[in-house]
């Protein structure tokens, strides 16, 4: 039982979506839309499922007493304020007149959302330019005649795509003539690189998707095949 | 700013206004006035027909009609199309409103329940005309989508080859897989930390089991950790994900028990850190400079962190082998690292160490779906090219068949 | 004033790599922190500066724009905010520049988003294009000239669903507006009474998925708007016609603002992001100098 | 080309959010010297507010709205019964958590594997196989309207063939890298550097936006120095 109801309802739901393809008649057009918004509310119940794991994880922190736990406590007290505030924003302006979203520019939920939320995910992703920049001083090196091309790539694109490069040469002639060859670049050797990548992945993940509705690979339910 | 059909539109505004301030410069009249009075009216589009759009679910049905004669380029008089549906026979309801030089129209707002009719009216800026109304239609819904039979085929023929092979490997029929670069030197990469008494690092990406790229990763680590219990060296595993411990764990105890040293595995070799990317990188980071392994493994899903964990590495010193199968993070692992599975490649590895039939099967299968590509983009280049040049009967020919099937 | 002491301020950064050149070629390269704090120096000089650069545009900003001009006004668009704020610097632009574009030719705007920050994102772009004389002149009405159906989960499954009906997976806007009392939504089934979809994307679920699913099986017309590191591998669909046109990163969004004549912060970024790659192009470089003279030393 | 001056308007508000997002953001930026407890926390505030914000958002934009709202309909409208399969194979994906019945969490997580799987195929085929298989079938030569031959252009189509066949060639496993075929390989790993070498440039673009996002936001919002 714990093994066939899964590989069953991985076959049916697979054929579904593959055959509405084909299909457009009842019942695969129809059940297509309807496991489409099963879907969705399966998603947003997976987040709640993260959401719960993380407070596990957190408390089993907590409990162990290790140095870290400290900054569970943090953890769990930023996400209970923020799913308190959030749930107070929200009901509050479903039953206000006219009716307001949580992600409303005048709720706290919003200010925590601008204030705290924004700017941590973006200077996070900001550090990398600084270890991009560090990368490219100390790893990036002409080791050999791939990656010297690819270095070669990279220089023109990074100097073609904003005025650089032109702008040095901007006393020779005022055509810019790397601007230009920076776009060659990604529409020509980029795109039939990126396309033969490309065409490689599709068969690849064909090739998966068969195995899985066919209940070959099952390593999503736990077993080898 | 403006083109063409701004001014279109707009000169039609300005020409209908001139219509109405000429005639009638009294107080205002409401739309019936309006059509009634003895203005030379515009022509209804004529010829609506209504039929039900093939291959579909019999949500929708297609109109079509000839665009009423007096919509010009120039000074147009039409504002826009109207499109009234009556369902059942009730009053006709308003469905859409199109620009000017309209003649076609997708209504999907249908079921197979019910019968429409429709009538289009040409509209200016003060009346509209009403064209004849159609017979009534019910959406009828089909079974077989025939517009997609050439895709059908070609899904067949591939998923067929993907079979085929997959049945014939696990017959037990020898199916030959070329040398990846990267895996001929695990061996040495391996032997090099053993010299030197320093141990080996394993990083496998950072996401879950559901991610293919670390089931890979972890069937590569079963071959790899299986050289390493032989030549008696160490090594350690810090994850991202509770569920990608348990399983490297068990796979690590299967490899040592593979090479007879049982003893010598332990727990402590995969911890789990977190699952938060950069604080997870943060420790990664840490461990690395710390303990200073001889030779790093990155195989699996990485995003943003690959750079970092590839600079750091390459600061140690340490031989690199890494692999991933998505390309914005390539570039940092071939600048960085000794070896590197590019894309594909990271599958085939896996594939080729695991020796599965299954693997390798649909390995080969998929080979065939590449060939079957690059005969046609070379076939399809030539017609194409010396339809182009030449204009050869047999090559036209070719080249329109090939865009049927590809259409 | 600010303008000479940052071209100082930036010569003397110049100069000063040469001694970080010499110290590589000596085998004492500068630790991470300096590397750092060079970037940091780079990037944020140029801010205090009024110099506006040149920009060609490129064909695929042209290829887009071109697309956009051909639309009838009062053409119903989507737009597609699959983005959250990490990505804002490069993609809150061109969103900005999209809107005040769309407002002034009257296109009807629907919005949507894959991603839960998308929708805000949207908002505050709507706020911005607002500010505008000319925009606030037209004194546009929610519901009846742009509408934001906010987010919904299910990833690609959405678009998916959306190919029949919108309704399925957004019954109300944003605000809990019933789908059918929308005013502008009202002739909208899906994607074929829909003249254009514009997709803000910075990964996935985004322009990959639009793509697949609302050009290829639904016949939807997209143009896309992506962070750099995703645009590289769009080019394929670009160049199969599967997308009009293309703005990638922070150029495409300057180029965009520049073609719409709605200048806007990526005009002003575009001079700090020169000198950054400047300062990466001549890390590189130096790094690379240093390896091969090693390497002939070693020889 | 030169450098043409350009006018920017002054701007600064100082309001106690805008505080605290200054605030934030040196407390990560200080990683960049060396890890320390001030970015400890702020990583840690991190993790919890944005499982907070995405388990808000998910609530009310789709357990309300969605499915809440469309079974239990406000006014007039018929419930969508079939909303209830989603909500209960919601619900058994929560019992994830629990280690005596977690296993029942297989059963929407293979709902979930099985429809990604049949929509994948079909669509990666179409999308990224087929029409790129499509596209790359042109003429090589190209012509101007007058019908000369635009030298530029062929070249670049000539490229995009090469490229894919020989990167295909390189994908290709089941033959040995040998021979003729053995160099159409290795330019197919010329092509894909050049890729990644754009991917790079591109990568570098990307992350320096990032980066002046976050300067344009302390000197010019927070500060108000420009």
């Amino acid at each position: 039982m714990r093994r066939e109801i899964p590989l069953i309802i991985t076959t049916v739901t697979g054929l579904v979506f593959a055959i509405s393809y084909f299909i457009p008649h009842m019942p695969f057009g129809n059940s297509e839309n309807i496991f489409g918004e099963w879907i969705s509310i399966v998603q947003a119940f997976a987040i709640w499922l993260g959401v719960l794991n993380l407070v596990k994880v957190s408390i089993d922190k907590i409990l162990s007493k290790k140095g870290d736990a400290y900054y569970s406590y943090i953890v769990i007290i930023s996400l209970g304020i923020m799913l308190i505030v959030g749930f107070w924003d929200g009901l509050s302006g479903l039953y206000a007149d006219p009716p307001y979203p949580v992600i409303d520019d005048s709720t706290s939920f919003y200010w925590i959302f601008k204030n705290i939320y924004t700017p941590l995910t973006s200077t996070m992703f900001a550090m990398l330019a600084f270890f991009v920049a560090s990368a490219s001083y100390r790893a990036f090196r002409a080791r050999n005649f791939q990656a010297t091309l690819l270095l070669i790539a990279g220089f023109f694109v990074m100097g073609g795509r904003v005025p650089l490069f032109d702008l040095m040469i901007s006393g020779i002639t005022d055509v810019p003539v790397f601007s230009h060859f920076a776009d060659w670049i990604m529409t020509y050797p980029n795109t039939a690189g990126q396309r033969a990548i490309m065409i490689g992945i599709a068969l690849g993940i064909m090739s998966s998707s068969l195995r899985i509705i066919l209940g070959i690979e099952r390593s999503h339910i736990g077993g080898k095949s | 700013m403006k083109n063409s059909l701004a001014d279109r539109s707009s000169g039609g505004i300005i020409c209908a206004a001139l219509i109405t301030i000429f005639f009638f410069s009294g107080p205002l009249h409401s739309q019936e006035d309006l059509v009634s009075l003895s203005v030379k009216k515009i022509a209804p589009p004529s010829s609506l027909l209504a039929t039900d759009h093939k291959y579909d679910n019999g949500n929708s049905i297609s109109l079509s009609w000839v665009p009423s004669i007096d919509d010009a380029l120039m000074n147009n008089p039409i504002v826009a199309y109207k499109l009234y549906r009556s369902s059942n026979d009730t009053e006709p309801n308003l469905i859409a409103e199109l620009p000017p030089g309209s003649s076609y129209f997708l209504d999907n707002g249908v079921s197979t329940d019910n019968s429409y009719s429709y009538s289009v009216s040409a509209s200016t800026n003060a009346y509209e005309v009403l064209s004849n109304r159609t017979e009534s239609i019910t959406p009828q819904s089909e079974w077989i989508n025939y517009n997609k039979k050439y895709l059908f085929l070609m899904v067949m023929i591939i998923s067929g080859a993907i079979m085929y092979f997959i049945v014939s490997a696990k017959r037990g029929k020898e199916l030959f897989v070329r040398k990846i670069a990267g895996l001929e030197a695990i061996d040495e990469a391996v032997g090099r930390a053993t010299e030197m008494g320093r141990p080996i690092m394993y990083i496998p990406g950072i996401q879950d089991m559901d991610d293919v790229q670390t089931i890979a990763s972890l069937t590569i680590l079963g071959r790899i950790t299986r050289t390493i219990a032989e030549y008696d060296s160490k090594i350690f595993m810090p994850v991202a994900r509770s569920l990608v411990m348990t399983a490297a764990r068990e796979t690590i105890k299967a490899s040592y028990q593979a090479a007879s040293r049982p003893d010598s595995y332990s727990d402590d070799m995969v911890n789990y850190i977190t699952d938060e990317q950069f604080g997870y990188v943060a420790h990664v980071n840490g461990l690395m400079v710390r303990e200073k392994p001889a030779t790093v493994f990155l195989l699996g899903a990485f995003f943003a962190e690959s750079l970092i964990l590839a600079e750091t590495g390459n600061s140690i010193g340490a031989i690199q082998i890494a692999g991933t199968a998505r390309p914005a993070q390539l570039p940092f692992f071939i600048a960085a690292c000794d070896f590197t599975l590019i894309g594909e490649e990271l599958f085939a590895a896996s594939a080729y160490l695991s020796g599965e039939p299954m693997q390798l099967g649909s390995l080969k299968g998929q080979d065939v779906g590449k060939a079957i590509a690059m005969f046609f983009v070379l076939l399809g280049v030539l017609a194409a090219t010396v339809s182009a040049a030449w204009d050869i009967e047999l090559f036209n020919n070719l080249l329109d068949n090939l865009n049927e099937l590809f259409s | 004033m600010a303008n000479t002491i940052s071209i100082i301020l930036l010569i003397l950064l110049g100069l000063s790599l040469v001694y970080v050149l010499v110290r590589t070629l000596k085998g004492n390269p500068i630790g991470r922190r300096i590397v750092f704090l060079y970037v940091a120096i780079a990037a944020a000089i140029p801010l205090f500066m009024d110099l506006e650069v040149p920009l060609p545009i490129t064909t695929d900003v042209r290829n887009l724009y071109d697309a956009l001009e051909k639309l009838p006004d009062g053409s119903k668009v989507m737009a597609a905010f699959d983005y959250d704020p990490p990505s804002a610097p490069e993609l809150q632009p061109m969103a900005v520049a999209f809107m005040k574009y769309a407002f002034k030719r009257d296109f009807k705007i629907i919005i949507m988003g894959l991603w839960p920050q998308g929708p805000i994102q949207a908002n505050m772009a709507i706020d911005e294009a607002m500010q505008d004389p000319e925009i606030a002149a037209k004194n546009l009405q929610y519901g009846v000239d742009y509408v934001n159906l906010g987010f919904q989960s299910g990833n690609e499954f959405v678009i998916q669903s959306m190919g029949t009906a919108f309704k399925t997976m957004f019954p109300k806007d944003y605000r809990t507006t019933p789908y059918d009392s929308i005013p502008l939504m009202r002739n909208i089934v899906n994607f074929s009474n829909i003249d254009f979809v514009m997709n803000f994307s910075s990964g996935e679920p985004g322009t990959i998925q639009w793509v697949q699913i609302a050009v290829d099986r639904f016949g939807s017309v997209l143009g896309a708007g992506n962070t750099a590191v995703q645009a590289p591998q769009v080019y394929p669909y670009l160049r199969a016609g599967q997308m009009v046109g293309l703005l990638g990163g922070m150029s495409g969004a300057a180029e965009f603002e520049k073609i719409t004549a709605e200048k806007g912060k990526a005009s002003t970024f575009i001079l700090s992001q020169m000198i950054a790659h400047a300062i990466v192009i001549i890390l590189i470089l130096i790094g690379n100098v240093a390896y091969f003279s090693e390497k002939r030393k070693k020889k | 080309m030169s450098l043409i001056l350009a006018r920017k308007e002054k701007r600064s508000s100082m309001d106690i959010g805008m505080f605290f997002a200054a605030l934030l953001t040196l407390g990560i930026f200080s990683f960049l010297y060396k890890d320390n407890p001030v970015y400890k926390v702020c990583e840690a505030i991190f993790v919890g507010v944005s499982a907070g914000f995405w388990a808000i958002t998910y609530f009310f934009d789709n357990i309300h709205k969605k499915f809440w709202l469309g079974v239990f309909p406000q006014e007039g409208d018929s419930p969508d019964y079939w909303l209830w399969g989603g909500a209960i194979l919601g619900f058994l994906m929560l019992l994830r958590i629990s280690n005596k019945i977690g296993w029942i969490a297989r059963w929407p997580l293979s709902f979930i594997v099985g429809a990604t799987a049949g929509l994948y195929m079909m669509l990666y085929f179409v999308s990224n196989a087929l029409n790129q298989v499509a596209d790359t079938m042109m003429p090589i030569v190209a012509y101007a309207s007058d019908n000369s031959v635009l030298w530029l252009d062929t070249f670049g189509n000539f490229i995009v063939v090469l490229g894919v066949v020989t990167g295909l060639i390189y994908f290709f496993f089941s033959k040995e890298h040998k021979g003729l075929f053995g160099t159409g390989a290795q330019v197919g790993t010329w092509f894909l550097m050049i890729t990644f070498g754009a991917s790079f440039g591109y990568t570098v673009m990307s992350r320096m936006s990032l980066l002046i996002g976050r300067l344009d936001f302390l000197f010019g919002d927070w500060l108000g120095l420009f």
